[in-house]
């Protein structure tokens, strides 16, 4: 065990003679060798992302709320017990229904029938549930006539009653149904954020894709249209814009040119972000790789940059999503965006601004609520993407 | 700025990595000097060999958060005994030696330092390992080789 | 409350008269202008008061001075949150609408036998706020400087053209004025001296008979070479704080971009109580200015208000009532005069030809009349308090036939599918109706945002049609837009707040295609109100009805005015021209539990500038 | 096109030039000066001189090392040369068959085919990978570019050329981050390689590795070198390994060559004071050859203002007034020791101690 | 220093006319005029206007003129401080706003202030205590401000405050305020009613704000120097306060000019909800009644806000952090 402190020396030399004799090792002992470095998995940026992402859990709780709300918004005629054009007039401003679970121990959601009255001095709807009289609620019930996805005519709706109403979340003083509303109003809230930030991406990415890789006079044009752009505030603009729309015309053109103006201001954002980002990726070593390699400038921008920016296009994406149904909310509530017979998130709180649906009817402002948590989901998925998304730390 | 409160021990961190020749020199010499001013000691810091040999008195060689040899410059430099020591000393090509004609590199890279290795820490990229059971559960222990000299390695034990 | 009561509520009888009241020894004034008269700075109140004052007869009782009227507005487009609180016109719209005309600054005044001149005798006495004396000649002025100049006023008002002739006006002496025309002329009293007959040529409304000579011919061109018309304007308007009045608060405080409007006391009204106490018993009306009607309507609940009703929306009617008595202030339900309170108008000359057949049938407006639920749009707009009906006058009105009360407005949606079916609109396959050609037939309802009420109301009739195979949609926009469009005849069919159901005939858009604005068929209307040089001819079921109301005009029977009138809202009703559904909808009043002389009920209709002829000059604060 | 120069008048330009068929790289009087602009109408105010009338030759096979402190130029002159910027003025001549041809005047396509002979290797293999493509794609990009290989034969390609740098085949479809920095330089390497270029240009190819890594790819690079017959231009600020590497080493000074000669000679004998400065002022594994070392004094003057004369005089220990006024010629003071110094033949220079 | 501000004020001008020429043609888009929705409103309380009348009022208004001769007759004034007349308040446009723009400055100035006074003390906690029940908890408050639609705010503030707190929750004053001169009760009225709107306004930027203080101070705070400072045995509040804070609200200050139209804009919504007489509701109101210059000018307006807060923001920067140059 013991080799002797005088003979340390020996020892030295021996490890030298190793080190002489690894030099002249074959190359199939360096490759292990170097297997047993650290290798990752082999894991693309876009595992690496989604791992990193997992890791933060409000993220994936805010992805998941998303997620469902497209996944309602996509299915929503069906889980919509009722259509937007049924009104069920007995039963305007109905508070929401408590759902009872079980009757006589056993498993059978219901509600209770409803006495329906006025208060004879506030003239206010009375609605007093009966509870010998339970109404069970069916799933899969034939209802009202739909057309899922716009294209497959069907009749069954998620759930339903046969008679009376069942009413999650009130009506309103139509008598509809709020949360039908609410689902149905979803469909464009979401969409029209989609779209506008599809939008706001073409020409944003166009531009600040060109604006950054060519730089020179390019750079300089789409710089000072941005400013110009910029120098805007952002909801008086909208206001002078939408403001300026006929508005004999159809509803989805309407909707169409709303989506429309909420990116023209927004792209700007957008363009900024990827400009910065293709000015340091155009001075990374793989771009001049790649050009010094012959690659052409559309290789370049299509094969390198782009899909360098993708992960900051969908962050961005993601981000921008929130102010873009925030803004067609606030237009809606001013009376400048959609209108009635659209029902979006923004039109049903525009219906929903009265002193009296505060005080007495407080659950026409869900909407608001909904307004909020997807603003907030978009808000806590976009943050865990952009953590996510830096390919460079892992 | 680190030396407005008359220090006695200056640690530099890497004070010239990262800095041309010549400048790196101004900065060695500014140091020496510093250093007979207010009679301090130095911590330096550094994976230059070439800096060390030219200012510092003693030397501790680091591996993956350890010590593995110890001792006065003219003894690790001139006499290394961790095979690690040895490594470095021989993969570093060396100014006006263009006799050397191969640089015999330590295979592998620096693990992840998050990975736990057992063991002597070098032993995946050590020639010797297979020799000796380095793999053990055991860190092995700094040993005296010679008055001042320590070294970190089953070998010498 | 159902409308029959409406009869039994004008319980108060107004006796307006300037003649035999001029043995009042002596007057009593307020308080501040009594200081004002001692020290010397305001001549006695006998010198500020004409010699014959017209006495308003209390709805309550004989007042007290003083307090500050508070009242919210939306901004200087409301221009009536004011306006009506000061109704001063030559002649005055009764408390009752049955009532003949009253005298107002005019204390009398007779036809010629032909009905080609009509003479008006001033009060004498009558001063402008600042004093000056009121005189034919600020009629004259109005008539000849401002309503005939083209630089200020491109056309005189239609009542006072008659045959394309304007009047003429002979004046006798400061107090007596002629009106010449060459033909009878049945709108002067109503629509020119009780409607128009005003301060206010000029401004949002140009309404308007007489204006202060002495202040703006300062300010005219032809008076002073220097002025310009530009300015005479700003100085004419109605918001012009310099400008004498005579209404009795006079606004002192109101400029760009103001948050109130401040009107204080005229110390020259000509109004007393039978008292003599000189009115107006308020020192002054001060309206704050709410962006938003929502954050008005709050400061109504939260007692705020002292007395208002406009911008009140019914919708709030149970918060009014949850907070009344926290906040001390009494809740009234007063009828408003519309036939109904949203209304629909088939557009009879749509370009659309085939549109336009299917509209012309008078039993396809039945239909769609009788397609409709009237009691549900009652219980969910209305909150049960409107009146199901039909498009016709309200009960209080002299032209009023209670059997056109319901046609056509029952719930009957088999009649209404028997009647498309007899006009050739069969049904498809998917249930929806064609046009008789086999082509899709798709009409569009238009409206602007109202509230929360109306909207709510048009879409119930956008389903009860649909419902009735007739495919239906609906739009909404601004009332600037939408307007235009439905002016422009690019509307199929229309949607409107209609009032006016006292009186149709002052302004008779509804009745008939009277001008543009009749948007049954504004083209036809058009053509009318031009004299044929634009618009389209009508067909003949129309031109009879503009020519019953030519002969309306050239008459001033007034017994002959009711029979043609009858006849022409007759047809009207028959034909469904215009389709109602709720009316008489009451307006929510807040009265303050101290302001005093405010009538349990009364009908409201804009025409008769309510509460104008309630005189607000003697409501007061019992404190 | 281009057949430019066949006739080249070696002496009275007066640059280094082995044998004429040997020669595979031919650097004239390359000159880059980026304009400066100021103002609003963006008038140009000064220049930035890069790179300043270099002219060097290289020799098939062979290594020549490039030495400098940052701002130097030697990342300008790589650019210049794989014409990433135009040059201001002077011209590179290519040996293609024993053809010389100026690659500035070279089209687009010409310029393309040319470059597969002409390859790089970059400093940082972190930022010269697009760490979103796997090895695969990064590899076969060029292959794939210029048509050479695609699907099965890339990958086949592919793997070859990850042998070739001692990498597994096992790799082929990880992504950078995967590896370690001197994998993802061995990476890089065989990028550089896929086209089976004659010159590489390496720019400090090992700076950026950990001590212990440095050597394996200097072995790398020897044996490649060895095995594929490759001319290296190896640029770097470390004085040791260009030492190691080098048939020949060139010091450059803002922007200037100033010493040229066989690495032996170089650093045994350095012919001008900033040679001799660098040299002195390279620390030493050596703990008994503590030496004097000579301290440039200041900074590195601004290169869009450089002094006057010898651009080295504000800093030099031997400077004399004609160093001030006259800028040195490039001459060769000994068989292929070239260097622009006034008193080259006077001075006696310490070089490296053996 | 001085040079660069007033170049940087001059190259504002081509800005501002481009700006007021993009402007005029967005107001200008919607069919019709201001005598089209004159009419309108006539008609709605149930008057008429005849043809002659239309043409009359279009002539007198120049709005018979083609837009490019318009909008030379807007610009024009300009110079002089005159940026045309309000059709619908005949008024100058200046007149008409100039009140209402001191209140929007106010509002938003103080919902900037509010803003920061938050978010700086909570991003150096947040950042200090990193993961801590406290970090997460303010930025979870931080996340649900920034949520809530202002105008859903300002509406239940509205109904809550008034009816069931007892509140003034609109206006600026009390009615019986609004005319009395100032005075001590009368300011301290105008702050009963101030706080809401600007904690409304503010709560929306706040959770963006202490996100960039955190990160920046997080950042700092494994700066070198702040190492050394510590070694130098400096207390820890003069480290943090004297070297770490000043450097950590760089970026704060960078977003400032990004703020500040995020402010306006919330400010329209806010006065227009609160009854608050900021340029909001007129705005709202003169793009209906296509009241054009006084629309334009106060899009125009807020838009050389914007240019100037964007200017302020870059010398507040340069003067913080004196790394940055004048160029």
């Amino acid at each position: 065990m013991m080799s002797g402190m005088k003979h340390y020396k020996e020892t030295a030399d021996y490890i030298n003679k190793m080190y002489n004799r690894q030099s002249q090792l074959d190359e199939s002992l360096a490759d292990q060798m170097r297997e047993s470095e650290k290798i990752a998995d082999a894991t693309s940026q876009w595992r690496l992302m989604w791992r990193k992402f997992k890791r933060n859990r409000i993220a994936v709780v805010g992805g998941i709320v998303v997620l469902l709300f497209y996944l309602v918004a996509l299915f929503g005629d069906f889980i919509a017990p009722y259509t937007l054009e049924q009104r069920m007039t007995r039963y305007s401003y109905l508070p929401p229904q408590r759902v009872y679970f079980f009757a006589g121990g056993r498993f059978q959601p219901h509600v209770y029938a409803l006495e329906t009255g006025r208060d004879p001095i506030t003239l206010q709807r009375t609605y007093v549930p009966n509870p010998d009289k339970r109404i069970p609620i069916r799933f899969f019930v034939e209802g009202a006539p739909y057309k899922l996805f716009g294209l497959i005519p069907a009749r069954r709706h998620l759930f339903g009653v046969e008679e009376g109403i069942i009413s999650l979340f009130g009506t309103d003083g139509q008598g509809r149904d709020m949360f039908s509303r609410i689902i149905k109003g979803s469909q464009i809230s979401l969409t029209i954020g989609l779209v506008g930030v599809a939008l706001s991406l073409l020409i944003g990415a166009v531009l600040g894709v060109a604006s950054g890789y060519y730089g020179g006079w390019v750079d300089n044009v789409v710089q000072r249209l941005i400013e110009i752009v910029r120098s805007f505030p952002p909801i008086p603009l909208w206001m002078a814009l939408t403001a300026a729309l006929p508005q004999h015309w159809s509803p989805l053109l309407i909707y169409f040119t709303i989506t429309v103006i909420l990116s023209l201001i927004g792209w700007t954002w957008l363009a900024r972000q990827l400009r910065g980002k293709v000015l340091a990726l155009r001075e990374e070593d793989f771009i001049m790789a790649a050009r010094l390699a012959g690659a052409s400038d559309r290789w370049i921008i299509f094969k390198h940059l782009i899909p360098a920016t993708f992960s900051h296009i969908i962050v961005i994406s993601t981000l921008s999503m929130p102010s873009m149904i925030l803004a067609e909310s606030s237009l809606s509530f001013l009376g400048l965006g959609l209108r009635p017979p659209l029902t979006s998130w923004g039109v049903l709180l525009q219906q929903a601004q009265n002193t009296q649906v505060l005080l007495l009817y407080p659950w026409l402002m869900l909407p608001g609520v909904f307004v909020a948590l997807s603003i907030l989901a978009f808000n806590f998925m976009g943050d865990g993407l952009r953590d996510a998304a830096d390919p460079y730390t892992v | 700025m680190a030396l407005s409160c008359n220090p006695t021990l200056l640690i530099a961190d890497e004070p010239t990595t990262a800095l041309d020749v010549t400048i790196q020199a101004q900065i060695i010499e500014l140091l020496m000097s510093l250093q007979q001013k207010y009679n301090m000691a130095i911590l330096m810091i550094t994976h230059n060999l070439g800096v060390i040999a030219e200012m510092a008195d003693e030397v501790a060689v680091m591996y993956l958060g350890r010590i593995v040899e110890s001792g006065t410059v003219k003894q690790v430099l001139d006499n290394p005994l961790h095979p690690y020591t040895i490594g470095l000393m021989r993969s570093v090509p060396r100014m006006g030696a263009p006799d050397q004609k191969r640089l015999t590199p330590i295979l592998g890279s620096v693990p992840d330092p998050l990975a736990k290795v057992e063991g002597c820490a070098f032993h995946l990229r050590c020639p010797v390992y297979k020799q000796k059971g380095c793999s053990g559960k055991d860190v092995p222990p700094l040993v005296e080789v010679e008055p001042g000299h320590f070294v970190r390695c089953l070998l010498y034990h | 409350m159902r409308k029959k009561a409406l009869l039994l509520l004008l319980v108060v009888v107004i006796v307006m008269s300037g003649i035999g009241i001029n043995a009042a020894p002596k007057y009593k004034e307020a308080p501040e202008l009594a200081k004002l008269a001692r020290a010397g700075q305001l001549p006695p109140v006998e010198e500020r008061l004409p010699k014959e004052p017209l006495v308003v007869e209390p709805v309550e009782s004989i007042g007290k001075y003083g307090g500050t009227w508070r009242r919210a507005f939306t901004g200087i487009n409301d221009f009536h949150a004011f306006g009506r609180q000061v109704y001063d016109t030559i002649l005055r719209w009764p408390r009752d609408p049955k009532d003949p005309i009253k005298p107002g600054l005019a204390k009398e005044w007779y036809w010629s036998d032909d009905g080609k001149v009509l003479t008006l005798r001033l009060r004498e006495g009558l001063k402008w706020s600042d004093g000056h004396p009121f005189t034919t000649a600020d009629i004259t002025f109005w008539w000849y400087d401002i309503e005939l100049d083209t630089n200020i006023t491109p056309a005189p008002h239609p009542e006072w053209v008659i045959d394309g002739k304007p009047m003429e006006l002979e004046v006798v002496d400061d107090y007596t004025i002629k009106l010449k025309f060459p033909k009878p002329n049945g709108l002067a009293e109503t629509v020119g001296l009780a409607f128009h007959g005003n301060q206010w040529p000029l401004g949002f409304e140009r309404f308007g008979f007489f204006a202060p000579r002495h202040y703006l011919e300062q300010y005219h061109p032809r008076y002073n070479p220097k002025a310009t018309y530009e300015l005479f304007e700003e100085k004419a308007i109605d918001y012009n704080t310099e400008r004498p009045v005579m209404t009795a608060w006079k606004i002192t405080e109101w400029g760009p971009g103001a948050t109130r409007l401040v009107a204080k006391r005229n110390p020259y009204y000509w109004k007393v109580d039978p008292a003599g106490n000189q009115l107006p018993y308020i020192d002054e009306i001060v309206l704050t200015l709410f962006e938003e009607v929502e954050a008005l309507n709050l400061r109504a609940i939260e007692g705020g208000i002292d007395f208002q009703f406009r911008r009140m929306s019914l919708s709030n009617y149970p918060s009014f009532m949850m907070n009344k008595d926290r906040y001390g202030y009494e809740v009234l339900l007063w009828p408003d005069a519309v036939p109904s309170k949203l209304c629909y108008y088939f557009n009879q000359s749509i370009e659309d030809k085939g549109l336009r057949e299917i509209f012309q049938n008078p039993k396809f407006r039945q239909a769609m009349s009788l397609a409709i639920n009237r009691d549900e749009i009652n219980e969910v707009s209305y909150l049960g308090l409107g009146t199901p009906r039909a498009f016709v006058v309200v009960p209080d009105s002299p032209y009023y036939d209670p059997n056109q009360e319901q046609l056509y407005a029952q719930y009957n949606p088999e009649l209404a599918n028997k009647l498309l079916d007899e006009i050739g609109l069969k049904r498809g396959r998917d249930g929806y109706r064609t046009r008789p050609d086999g082509s899709r037939l798709e009409i569009i309802v238009e409206g602007m945002e109202w509230d929360r009420a109306t909207t709510d109301e048009m879409e119930l009739v956008v389903a009860a049609w649909n419902e009735v195979g007739v495919r239906t949609s609906m739009r909404t926009s601004s009332r600037e837009l939408y307007w235009t469009r439905a002016c422009g005849n690019e509307i199929q069919v229309s949607t409107w707040v209609e009032s006016r159901a006292i009186d149709p005939m002052v302004d008779p858009i509804w009745v008939f295609p009277y001008d543009e604005r009749s948007w049954m068929a504004p083209a036809f209307g058009n053509w009318y109100a031009s004299g044929g040089k634009f618009g389209e001819e009508p067909p003949k079921y129309i031109k009879e009805m503009m020519d019953l109301y030519d002969r309306y005009k050239t008459t001033v029977d007034r017994d002959e005015q009711i029979k043609i009138a009858k006849e022409l809202l007759r047809r009207n009703a028959e034909g469904c021209f215009v389709i109602g559904t709720v009316g008489l909808v009451p307006n929510v009043v807040v009265v303050k539990n101290d302001f005093r002389n405010v009538p349990e009920t009364f009908t409201t209709d804009w025409i008769y500038m309510a509460p104008g002829t309630l005189d607000p000059c003697h409501f007061y604060f019992d404190r | 096109m281009c057949v430019a120069c066949c006739i080249i008048d070696d002496h009275e330009k007066g640059e280094t030039r082995m044998t004429g068929d040997n020669t595979i790289l031919e650097v004239k009087n390359l000159t880059k000066h980026f304009p400066i602009y100021r103002g609003f109408l963006r008038r140009i105010v000064g220049n930035v001189q890069a790179l300043n009338d270099v002219s060097f030759s290289v020799a098939k096979n062979e290594t020549l090392g490039i030495v400098g402190e940052s701002g130097c130029g030697k990342t300008t002159l790589i650019r210049v040369m794989m014409r990433a910027y135009e040059p201001t003025s002077g011209e590179m001549l290519f040996n293609q068959n024993g053809e010389m041809i100026n690659i500035y005047s070279l089209n687009k396509r010409e310029l393309k085919e040319l470059r597969r002979h002409m390859q790089i290797i970059f400093q940082d293999p972190l930022s010269s990978l697009n760490p979103r493509k796997t090895v695969l794609e990064i590899i076969g990009e060029p292959l794939l570019i210029h048509g050479v290989a695609r699907g099965q034969e890339l990958k086949s390609r592919v793997s070859e050329l990850l042998d070739m740098v001692g990498l597994s085949v096992k790799h082929l479809e990880r992504y950078p981050n995967a590896f370690s920095g001197g994998q993802r330089q061995r990476i890089a390497i065989a990028r550089a390689l896929a086209l089976q270029p004659q010159i590489v240009l390496c720019d400090e190819p090992v700076s950026a590795l950990d001590v212990s890594i440095q050597a394996q790819i200097v072995n790398l690079l020897q044996d490649l070198q060895k095995e594929l017959g490759l001319t290296y231009l190896f640029i770097s600020h470390d004085l040791s390994v260009v030492e190691h590497i080098s048939n020949r080493v060139a010091v450059m000074y803002l922007g200037s060559f100033v010493e040229l000669a066989p690495s032996a000679e170089l650093y045994r004998n350095p012919k001008h004071p900033y040679t001799e400065a660098l040299l002195s002022a390279t620390p030493i594994i050596d703990p008994d050859a503590r030496r004097k070392r000579i301290i440039l004094p200041g900074e590195l003057p601004d290169p869009s203002n450089p002094p006057s004369g010898c651009k080295f005089h504000t800093r030099c220990n031997y400077a004399e007034e004609v160093c001030r006024t006259t800028v040195p010629a490039w001459e060769e003071v000994s068989p292929g020791h070239w260097t622009s110094c006034h008193l080259a033949k006077t001075l006696s220079l310490r070089g490296v101690l053996k | 220093m001085l040079s660069y501000i007033v170049k940087r004020v001059l190259g504002m001008i081509p800005a501002i006319l481009i700006i007021s020429f993009i402007t005029f043609v967005v107001i200008q888009l919607p069919p019709g005029d201001f005598v089209t929705s004159v009419q309108a409103q006539v008609a709605a309380s149930g008057g008429g206007m005849d043809a002659a009348t239309v043409e009359a009022l279009r002539a007198r208004y120049g709005l018979d003129q083609p837009m490019i001769v318009q909008y030379w007759r807007w610009i024009r004034g300009f110079p002089k401080g005159d940026f045309g007349f309000s059709l619908e308040w005949n008024a100058p446009v200046w007149d008409v706003i100039a009140e209402r723009m001191g209140w929007t400055l106010l509002l938003s100035g103080l919902a900037l202030v509010f803003m920061w006074v938050v978010s700086i003390p909570i991003g150096i906690y947040s950042a200090r205590n990193q993961y801590s029940l406290g970090d997460n908890l303010f930025s979870f408050l931080g996340f649900l401000g920034l949520s809530i639609p202002d105008f859903m705010l300002a509406l239940i503030w509205l109904v809550f405050g008034t009816l069931v707190l007892g509140i003034p929750a609109y206006g600026l004053f009390s009615p019986e305020m609004v005319d009395a001169p100032w005075s001590m009760a009368k300011f301290l009225d105008l702050l009963k009613h101030l706080w809401a709107p600007v904690v409304i306004m503010g709560v929306i930027g706040t959770a963006e704000l202490i996100r960039i203080m955190r990160g920046s101070m997080l950042e700092v705070l494994n700066q070198q120097y702040i190492t050394t400072a510590r070694a130098k045995g400096l207390p820890e509040r003069t480290v943090i306060n004297k070297y770490a804070v000043r450097m950590a609200i760089n970026p704060l200050i960078s977003v400032l000019g990004m703020q500040v139209p995020k402010m306006i804009s919330s400010s329209i919504i806010v006065g227009l909800v609160l009854s608050i007489p900021t340029i909001g509701p007129v705005f709202l109101r003169s793009l209906i009644s296509q009241d054009m210059y006084l629309a334009g000018s106060i899009l125009l307006f807020t838009s050389v806000l914007l240019l100037i807060s964007n200017l302020l923001a870059d010398l507040a920067l340069a003067w913080v952090d004196p790394r940055i140059r004048y160029e």
